[in-house]
C-alpha cells in the first residue's frame, strides 16, 4: 500500500520542521509514500469566509488530483497540517453528503478538466502510524527509549474535530499512546483539544496569547517536560509566542514545543539535522534519555 | 421540505400508486405519520391487509394492468412479524415476482417492499416520497394501453394460427 | 344472525366526516360526498360534522331503517381508531356489523397533505375503492374466546407491585416474575420522594411484604420469562428461575451465613448500592430486600470457582438451606392476561465524556447520591465523598443524556424533580451551596411547582445553562483542588466558571437493555426510542397491540413513581375487565378452505406458522383450525387453486378495492 | 470598532466605560426593524441548519474557548440570527473571534453544525459589507483568498505582510524581531510558493479572476 503526501503550505514554511521530521520518520520506518503533483492550497478556515463553493472547489481539485495520482481503488492522501486534514476531509464529507455542493463543486473542476469520484481518504499521520502502521512495529524500531521524559500531547481542534475519524472528539488518546509505546510518560491533562486560537494570534492577538498562555500554563503545571504538536500552527503558536506571553502577563513559561514526530525521530535515532531540530526556538533537553545499553544519547 | 411533496400541478399526469400496508407495523406507521403531521406526497393510496404475507402476487399484478405506475409493500421488520414470520414469506414471493415484472419490461423502482415499523412514521413519509419521485422520473406505465395492444397482438396471431387470414402485419 | 344484504340488493349508506375542521379544511368533503352519490350502489351519501358522535352514529342508524341500507361505508379517521365505534353503530342499527367498511381520510389524506385538490382526488379514489369492496361484503359471526383469570406480571418495580395487589386484591391469582433476587426495582434505592419528601422506603415496603404475603401472589423473584406462547385469554408461559444455592423453603432470612462466609469483608462491588460499597459472595440485596431469603453470587464464591472452601456458611445454617447443588428451574403456567412493566434503565454516564463521570471520583449519578445521603446506604446518610471530604459545594447537572440528539432526544420527565430533591437533601445534610445548572426546569405535576419554589426559598442557584464541560482545570488558585463546571448563564448571557467539591449528574431514563428481546418475546411494539408502545398515546395508554397484554409504569417512557401507581392501576383495571367479562371478542378475519375447490397439494400446510391447518387424509384435503387460526392470511396468498379465503379480505374483495382505487382516469391521461 | 454590548466591565477598561455611561441608550427593539428572512438565508447558506431548533441551552457558548472575548456569545448570535437581528449579527465580533476549533459543532444537543453558521453569517457579512474596516480578521481572509486564487498555494510571509500592511502597518515593526528569529531558523520562504497549473486554478475560480468576492 502506497499513500499519497500533501504537505500543505505551511509545511514549506513555518512548518517545515515538520516536513523534514515526517519525511525521516517514514523513511526510517519504510512507509512507501509519494507528494501529490501539484498540490494547491487547501483554502484553510479563511476561503471559505469567502465563498463556500469555491473554497470546496479548491479543495477538490487536490481530490481529484490524487485520484488521477493514485490507481488504488481508496486512495490515502495523508495530510499531515490539522488545518489541511480537516478541509480536506470536510469537503471529501461534504460532497458525499450534500449532492447540491457535490453538483457545483465538479462544474467548476469541469471547467479545469478535473472531476471528483469520491475515492479518496483523508488521513492524518498520526493515524497511519499509530493505527495503519502500528504501535507495536514502531516499538521494534526504537533505538532510544524515552524513559523519564513528560510530555503532554496537545492535538488542536481540528484533527478530531468535528470528524472524530480516529479518536474522540475532545479526549483523544492517540498520541499519548504513542508517546508511551516510546517509553516515556504522557502528562493526563484536560486541555489536549482547546483551541490554540489558530490565526488569531496574528490578528486579534489578545485574544490568540491569551489561548496560548493557559494551555502552556496548564501543561507546565502538570509537570510537562514538552509539549507534542501535530499541526504546524499550533506549533508556531504555542512556541513562537512564549516570551511575549512572559513579558506580557508577568508568566514564566519555558516549555519546548515540537512535533510528534520530531520526538518519535528521536526515539528511532535520528539525527538531529534530518528532524529539524535547529529550527526549534527551545532546544529539548534530552539528556537524561539513555540508550538501551546505558550509554548517553549521543546526539543530545 | 421535498421535491415530491404536494403541489401536483393541476391536469398534469401524477403518478398513481398502490400500496398494501399490513396492519400492525406499516398502517400503524402511516397513522403516526398522519398524527405527527408529516406531509408527504399524495399519489399513493393504502389497502389494508392484515399481514404483508396476505399480499397475492396477483394483486400487484392485478394493480398494474389496471393502471397503477407503481405498487408499494410495507411490512414488519424481520423478526418483527405479528404473525411470526408473514414477512419473511412476502419476502421470498416479491424475489420471484420482481423477475417476472422484469421479464414484463416493468421497471425495477416501480415495485418496492419496505419494512417499516409501528413507530417509523418519519420513514413513511420519506418512502412515499421517494417512490412518487422515482415512479415520477420513470413516467407513466401505461399497461392498460399495453394489454390492448398484447391483446390484438395475440388475436392476429391466432388468427393466423388458425389459417383464416394470412399474415395480415409484420 | 343480522340483516341482509345476501339475497341480492345492495344499498349502500356513506358519510364523510368533517372532524370539525381536521378533514374539512383539506379534503373537499361535499365534493366527496356529491362524487361518491354518482356511485353504483350507493343510496344515500352525505357529510356530517362529527360521525363518531351520538348524533353521527344516530344518523346511519336511521338511514338503516329508512333507507333499508344493506351496506355502510364512514370516511373518517383510522380503523384503529373508530372501526369498532362504527361497528357496534351499525349493528344497532340491526345490519349485520361486518357490512361495514371505513375509509381513513384523516391519517392518510388530510393530515399528511396540504394540496386540497390531490387530497380530495385521493379521498374519492379511496371512497370509491370501498364502495367497490362492500359489493362483496358477508354477513359473519363475532368470535369469542374464554378468558383464563389468572394474570401474569413482568417486574416487581412499584409499578408491577401496584398491579399485582390490585389484582390480587380483587380475587385474582397473580403471578409475579421479578428478574432481581428482590422486588421494589429503582425505587427501593431512593431515599425520599418527591415533592412530599416521604422517605421511599416508609411507603414501599409494607407493600413488598404485603405482595410476600398475599395468598393470591405467586412470587417468583431471580426469575426470568423465557417463552411466550398462545393469545388472548390463553396464554402459556415458561418461566426460567434461576439459582439461587439457597433452597428458598428452608431459609429464613437470620443471615447467620453472611456472617460465617469466609470472607471477613464483602469483596464484590454492592449492585443496590452502586458499587458504593461492597458485599461478600453470599449475601442479601438490602436489609428489607423481599424475599428475605439469601443468596449466593457463583462468581465470587471461593466454593463455585474452586470448590475448595471451608464453606463455613453451609456450617452456620441450621437448616441446611444451602445448595451448592441448586440447577435452574423451569416452571410453565397458564394466563389469560399480562402486566408488563419491566421498568428503565439510568443513562450510563460514561457516554458523556464531558462531565468526567468515572475520571473524577467526586463526580456521581444521581442514583449513586440516591444511596449516599440514604441512612441505610453505604455511608449511613453521611456525605462522604469517594476522596473522604466532605462537599462544600456541589454542582448538579441537569439532563444528561438527555434533549440531546448524541444521546437520547427525550426529556426525562423525572430529574428536574428529583434533582431538586436532591438539591434539597445535600443542603440539608450538608449545608453545602448547591448549584442547579438546567435548560428548563420541567416542575408540571401535583404540588411540583410549589416544592420549586420552596428550593428557590432554600438558597438554592439554579443557573440557566447546559454545561459543556467538568474538569480539574484550575485557572486561580480558588479554583484549585476543585471540579470546575463551565457552563453559561444563559440569563446573563455570561460563561461562568464554578469551582466544586461534588458533582452530580442528574442521569435521564432509558428503556431497559434487553427491551427489543421482550417485546420481541411478548409480540409487542416500541416506540423509536425503545420504550414499548401503547395502544393509543391518549386513549389507550396502556394497552398494546397485543390483546390481554398490557403495560404499566416507566417500561412504556419516562414516568415518575405517582404516574407509574397510577398506570399500574389502569392496567390492572384493563386486565380484570378482560377476566370479568370473562371471554373478549375477536376479529372473524380467520380463513377458511372452500372443500370442494382443494386440490389437497399441501401448500398451506408448512406455511401456517400456528399449525392451525391439517390435512384430512381421507378426503384428501386442507382443513383450517378456526381456533387456531390468527388470520394473517398468508396461507390464502400461497394457496395456489385459490380455494382458501379469508373472511374480511377475500380475494374479491381486495381485488375490487384495486380496481375502485385505479378504476378513474386521470383528467388528462398520459401522452 | 464599536461593540454593541459590553458583557462585562474589566479594570483597564473602566475610563472609557464611565465615559459612555453618560450617555442613555435606547434598548428596544422594533419589529420594523427586523430582517425577518435573515434567518432562513442565512441556515440556507450553512446547508440548511436548523437554527428553530435550537433550545438556547449554551452548551455552545461554554464549550467555546472563545467566548470571554465576544461580544455576544454564540447561542445569543443563534438567537438573534433566526430572531432576524441581521445588524447587530453581521456587526458583531463574535463572527470574526470563531476560530473553528468545531467545539460546538461536535457537542451541540441539537447537532446544529454551528460552525458553518458562523462561516455563513462571515460570507453574509463580507458580501454586505459589514464588518469593521481595519478588523483584521476579515482582511486576513481576503488577502488569503487573493494569494491563492493568484499563485494557488499561500505563502505565510506575503500574506502576513500584506495584512499588516491593510490593517495597522506599525505592527509589522512589532513583529519583525519575531519574524527574523524566525527567518534564521528557516521557517520564512522569501520567494512565492505556486502551482505549475495555475490555468486550472483560475478555471476553477474562473467567475472572479478580478480577485474580489461575489
Amino acid at each position: 500500500m502506497k499513500y499519497l503526501s500533501y504537505p500543505g503550505c505551511s509545511l514549506r514554511s513555518t512548518g517545515r520542521a515538520y516536513e523534514e521530521s515526517l519525511v525521516a520518520v517514514f523513511q526510517a520506518l519504510e512507509i512507501q509514500y509519494e507528494e501529490l503533483k501539484d498540490w494547491n492550497c487547501c483554502g484553510a478556515t479563511s476561503y471559505v469566509s469567502i465563498d463556500e463553493m469555491d473554497a470546496f472547489a479548491l479543495a477538490a481539485r487536490n481530490l481529484a488530483l490524487a485520484e488521477l495520482q493514485s490507481p488504488e481503488s481508496t486512495v490515502k492522501l495523508i495530510a499531515p497540517c490539522s488545518a489541511c486534514y480537516l478541509v480536506l476531509s470536510k469537503t471529501e464529507r461534504y460532497l458525499e453528503d450534500y449532492p447540491e455542493v457535490s453538483t457545483n463543486v465538479n462544474a467548476k473542476l469541469d471547467k479545469a478538466g478535473l472531476h471528483y469520484n469520491g475515492r479518496v481518504e483523508v488521513r492524518h499521520p498520526l493515524d497511519v502510524l499509530v493505527n495503519d502502521y502500528g504501535l507495536e512495529n514502531i516499538v521494534k524500531h526504537v533505538q532510544y527509549p524515552l524513559k523519564g521524559l513528560k510530555v503532554a500531547c496537545y492535538y488542536g481542534c481540528q484533527v478530531v474535530r468535528p470528524f472524530a475519524k480516529f479518536d474522540h472528539s475532545h479526549y483523544p488518546v492517540t498520541m499519548d499512546k504513542l508517546v508511551q509505546a516510546l517509553g516515556a510518560e504522557s502528562v493526563d491533562w484536560p486541555l489536549k483539544t482547546r483551541c490554540c486560537g489558530g490565526s488569531l494570534t496574528g490578528t486579534t492577538q489578545e485574544a490568540g496569547l491569551r489561548l496560548n498562555r493557559l494551555l502552556l500554563k496548564e501543561a507546565q503545571k502538570r509537570g510537562a517536560d514538552i509539549l507534542l504538536t501535530c499541526c504546524p500552527l499550533c506549533q508556531h503558536n504555542l512556541e513562537c509566542y512564549q516570551e511575549r506571553i512572559n513579558r506580557i502577563y508577568k508568566e514564566e513559561i519555558d516549555l519546548p514545543v515540537a512535533y510528534f514526530t520530531q520526538l518519535l525521530g528521536v526515539a528511532l535515532g535520528l539525527p538531529e539535522k534530518e528532524l529539524g531540530m535547529q529550527r526549534l526556538f527551545k532546544k529539548l533537553s534530552l539528556e537524561h534519555i539513555t540508550h538501551p545499553k546505558g550509554e548517553m544519547a549521543n546526539a543530545w | 421540505m421535498g421535491t415530491a411533496e404536494e403541489h401536483p400541478k393541476a391536469n398534469s399526469w401524477e403518478p398513481r400508486i398502490v400500496a398494501f400496508f399490513c396492519n400492525w407495523c406499516t398502517y400503524t406507521a402511516a397513522d403516526l405519520a398522519g398524527v405527527s403531521r408529516l406531509r408527504h406526497a399524495p399519489n399513493a393510496r393504502i389497502i389494508r391487509v392484515m399481514c404483508s404475507g396476505r399480499v397475492d402476487p396477483q394483486f400487484i399484478l392485478d394493480a398494474f394492468s389496471k393502471g397503477a405506475d407503481g405498487v408499494l409493500i410495507g411490512g414488519c421488520h424481520p423478526g418483527d412479524c405479528h404473525y411470526m414470520e408473514g414477512n419473511y414469506k412476502a419476502l421470498r414471493r416479491v424475489q420471484l415476482l420482481k423477475r417476472m415484472l422484469k421479464q414484463m419490461n416493468i421497471e425495477e423502482h416501480r415495485f418496492r417492499l419496505e419494512w417499516i415499523s409501528a413507530s417509523e412514521g418519519e420513514r413513511v413519509r420519506t418512502v412515499m416520497n421517494e417512490m412518487t419521485e422515482h415512479v415520477r422520473k420513470l413516467g407513466p406505465l401505461g399497461l392498460p394501453k399495453k394489454f390492448q395492444e398484447w391483446d390484438k397482438e395475440m388475436e392476429i396471431l391466432e388468427r393466423t394460427v388458425n389459417g383464416k387470414e394470412e399474415s395480415v402485419h409484420a | 344472525m343480522h340483516g341482509n344484504g345476501l339475497n341480492g340488493s345492495i344499498r349502500i349508506g356513506f358519510y364523510v366526516c368533517h372532524c370539525g375542521h381536521n378533514i374539512a379544511s383539506i379534503v373537499d368533503v361535499k365534493a366527496v360526498a356529491d362524487y361518491v352519490k354518482t356511485l353504483p350502489g350507493v343510496i344515500i351519501s352525505c357529510e356530517y360534522k362529527y360521525m363518531c358522535s351520538d348524533p353521527g352514529q344516530e344518523l346511519i342508524q336511521k338511514d338503516i331503517k329508512e333507507h333499508s341500507l344493506t351496506r355502510i361505508i364512514v370516511a373518517s379517521c383510522s380503523p384503529l381508531l373508530h372501526e369498532h365505534t362504527f361497528r357496534a353503530a351499525v349493528e344497532k342499527g340491526g345490519l349485520n356489523p361486518y357490512f361495514f367498511q371505513m375509509v381513513n381520510i384523516r391519517e392518510d389524506v388530510s393530515w399528511v397533505h396540504s394540496d386540497r385538490r390531490a387530497a380530495t382526488e385521493k379521498a374519492q379514489d379511496l371512497a370509491r375503492a370501498a364502495v367497490q369492496r362492500v359489493f362483496h361484503h358477508k354477513a359473519l359471526e363475532t368470535k369469542h374466546v374464554k378468558i383464563h383469570p389468572d394474570v401474569l406480571v413482568v417486574g416487581g418495580g412499584i409499578a408491577g407491585i401496584h398491579a399485582s395487589l390490585t389484582l390480587a386484591n380483587a380475587g385474582k391469582k397473580v403471578y409475579l416474575v421479578e428478574r432481581d433476587p428482590t422486588i421494589g426495582g429503582h425505587m427501593a434505592m431512593f431515599d425520599k420522594t418527591f415533592p412530599t419528601l416521604d422517605c421511599a422506603a416508609c411507603i414501599l415496603t409494607p407493600k413488598m411484604s404485603q405482595v410476600k404475603n398475599h395468598p393470591n401472589i405467586t412470587l417468583w423473584t431471580y426469575s426470568e420469562v423465557s417463552k411466550v406462547d398462545g393469545y388472548v385469554g390463553n396464554y402459556k408461559i415458561e418461566v426460567k428461575r434461576k439459582p439461587r444455592y439457597i433452597n428458598e423453603e428452608l431459609c429464613v432470612g437470620c443471615m447467620d451465613c453472611i456472617e460465617k462466609c469466609v470472607y471477613k469483608e464483602g469483596r464484590t462491588p454492592d449492585e443496590f448500592n452502586k458499587g458504593l460499597s461492597k458485599r461478600k459472595p453470599i449475601y442479601i440485596p438490602f436489609p428489607q430486600a423481599t424475599p428475605q431469603i439469601v443468596l449466593i453470587d457463583p462468581e465470587s464464591c471461593i466454593e463455585f470457582k474452586s470448590g475448595r472452601c471451608k464453606k463455613t456458611c453451609v456450617e452456620a445454617c441450621d437448616r441446611k438451606a444451602i445448595d451448592f447443588q441448586q440447577k435452574e428451574e423451569m416452571k410453565e403456567i397458564e394466563v389469560g392476561t399480562i402486566i408488563l412493566a419491566t421498568g428503565y434503565h439510568t443513562f450510563d454516564a460514561k457516554r458523556i465524556p464531558f462531565y468526567g463521570y468515572g475520571k473524577y471520583p467526586n463526580v456521581y449519578t444521581s442514583l449513586e447520591v440516591e444511596r449516599l445521603v440514604n441512612a441505610s446506604g453505604p455511608t449511613g446518610g453521611e456525605m462522604i465523598l469517594r476522596d473522604g471530604r466532605h462537599p462544600k459545594t456541589v454542582g448538579i447537572i441537569h439532563c444528561v443524556g438527555s434533549r440531546d440528539k448524541n444521546t437520547n432526544r427525550w426529556c426525562s420527565r423525572t430529574c428536574c424533580m428529583y434533582s431538586l430533591k436532591l438539591a434539597h437533601l445535600l443542603k440539608e445534610h450538608t449545608e453545602a451551596e448547591v448549584y442547579n445548572f438546567y435548560i428548563d426546569i420541567r416542575a408540571a405535576g401535583k404540588a411540583y411547582e410549589e416544592f420549586y419554589d420552596k428550593l428557590l426559598d432554600e438558597n438554592v442557584h439554579f443557573i440557566r445553562g447546559r454545561v459543556a464541560e467538568v474538569s480539574d482545570w484550575a485557572v486561580r488558585p480558588s479554583e484549585e483542588g476543585k471540579l470546575i463546571i463551565r457552563a453559561e448563564d444563559t440569563m446573563i448571557g455570561i460563561v461562568r466558571r464554578i469551582p466544586v467539591d461534588m458533582v452530580v449528574l442528574a442521569v435521564g431514563m432509558e428503556p431497559q437493555a434487553d427491551s427489543q428481546d421482550v417485546r420481541r418475546m411478548f409480540n409487542i411494539s416500541c416506540s423509536t426510542e425503545g420504550f414499548f408502545l401503547e395502544r393509543h398515546p391518549k386513549l389507550a395508554p396502556v394497552d398494546t397491540f397485543t390483546d390481554g397484554i398490557f403495560i404499566a409504569g416507566a417500561c412504556q417512557g419516562p414516568k415518575d413513581i405517582p404516574d407509574s401507581v397510577a398506570q399500574a392501576g389502569a392496567a390492572a383495571a384493563q386486565a380484570l375487565t378482560l377476566i370479568d367479562t370473562g371471554e373478549i371478542e375477536l376479529e372473524p378475519n380467520t380463513a377458511f378452505v372452500v372443500q370442494e375447490e382443494c386440490s389437497g397439494c399441501r401448500t398451506c400446510l408448512t406455511i401456517c406458522p400456528y399449525n392451525a391447518i391439517s390435512r384430512d387424509e381421507v378426503k384428501q384435503k386442507a382443513y383450517i383450525n378456526e381456533a387456531l387460526c390468527k388470520g394473517c392470511g398468508t396461507c390464502v396468498a400461497a394457496c395456489p387453486s385459490g380455494s382458501i379465503k379469508q373472511n374480511l379480505f377475500e380475494d374479491e374483495m381486495i381485488f375490487s378495492e384495486i380496481n375502485g382505487l385505479l378504476e378513474h382516469t386521470p383528467a388528462v391521461c398520459c401522452e | 470598532m464599536q461593540l454593541p454590548t459590553q458583557p462585562s466591565i474589566r479594570q483597564d477598561e473602566a475610563p472609557q466605560k464611565i465615559e459612555k455611561m453618560k450617555h442613555v441608550v435606547r434598548r428596544i427593539k422594533f419589529e420594523s426593524e427586523l430582517d425577518l428572512e435573515f434567518g432562513e438565508r442565512v441556515a440556507e447558506k450553512a446547508y440548511g441548519q436548523k437554527l428553530l431548533s435550537c433550545i438556547q441551552c449554551g452548551t455552545c457558548s461554554a464549550t467555546c474557548p472563545l467566548a470571554h472575548y465576544m461580544d455576544y456569545t454564540p447561542r445569543k448570535i443563534i438567537a438573534m440570527t433566526r430572531e432576524g437581528f441581521k445588524e447587530e449579527v453581521l456587526n458583531s465580533l463574535t463572527i470574526w473571534l470563531c476560530a473553528s476549533c468545531y467545539s460546538c459543532y461536535v457537542q451541540c444537543p441539537r447537532q446544529i453544525h454551528i460552525t458553518d453558521v458562523m462561516y455563513a453569517l462571515k460570507r453574509e457579512a463580507i458580501q454586505m459589507g459589514f464588518h469593521p474596516k481595519r478588523l483584521p480578521i476579515p482582511i486576513l481572509a481576503q488577502e488569503f483568498y487573493k494569494r491563492v486564487l493568484k499563485d494557488g498555494r499561500n505563502t505565510e510571509s506575503w500574506l502576513l505582510v500584506s495584512l499588516y500592511l491593510r490593517t495597522n502597518p506599525f505592527k509589522m515593526l512589532k513583529e519583525a524581531l519575531l519574524g527574523l528569529k524566525l527567518f534564521l531558523r528557516g521557517r520564512l520562504t522569501i520567494g512565492k510558493e505556486h502551482v505549475q497549473r495555475r490555468d486550472q486554478i483560475h478555471a476553477i475560480l474562473e467567475h472572479k479572476k478580478g480577485g474580489q468576492p461575489s
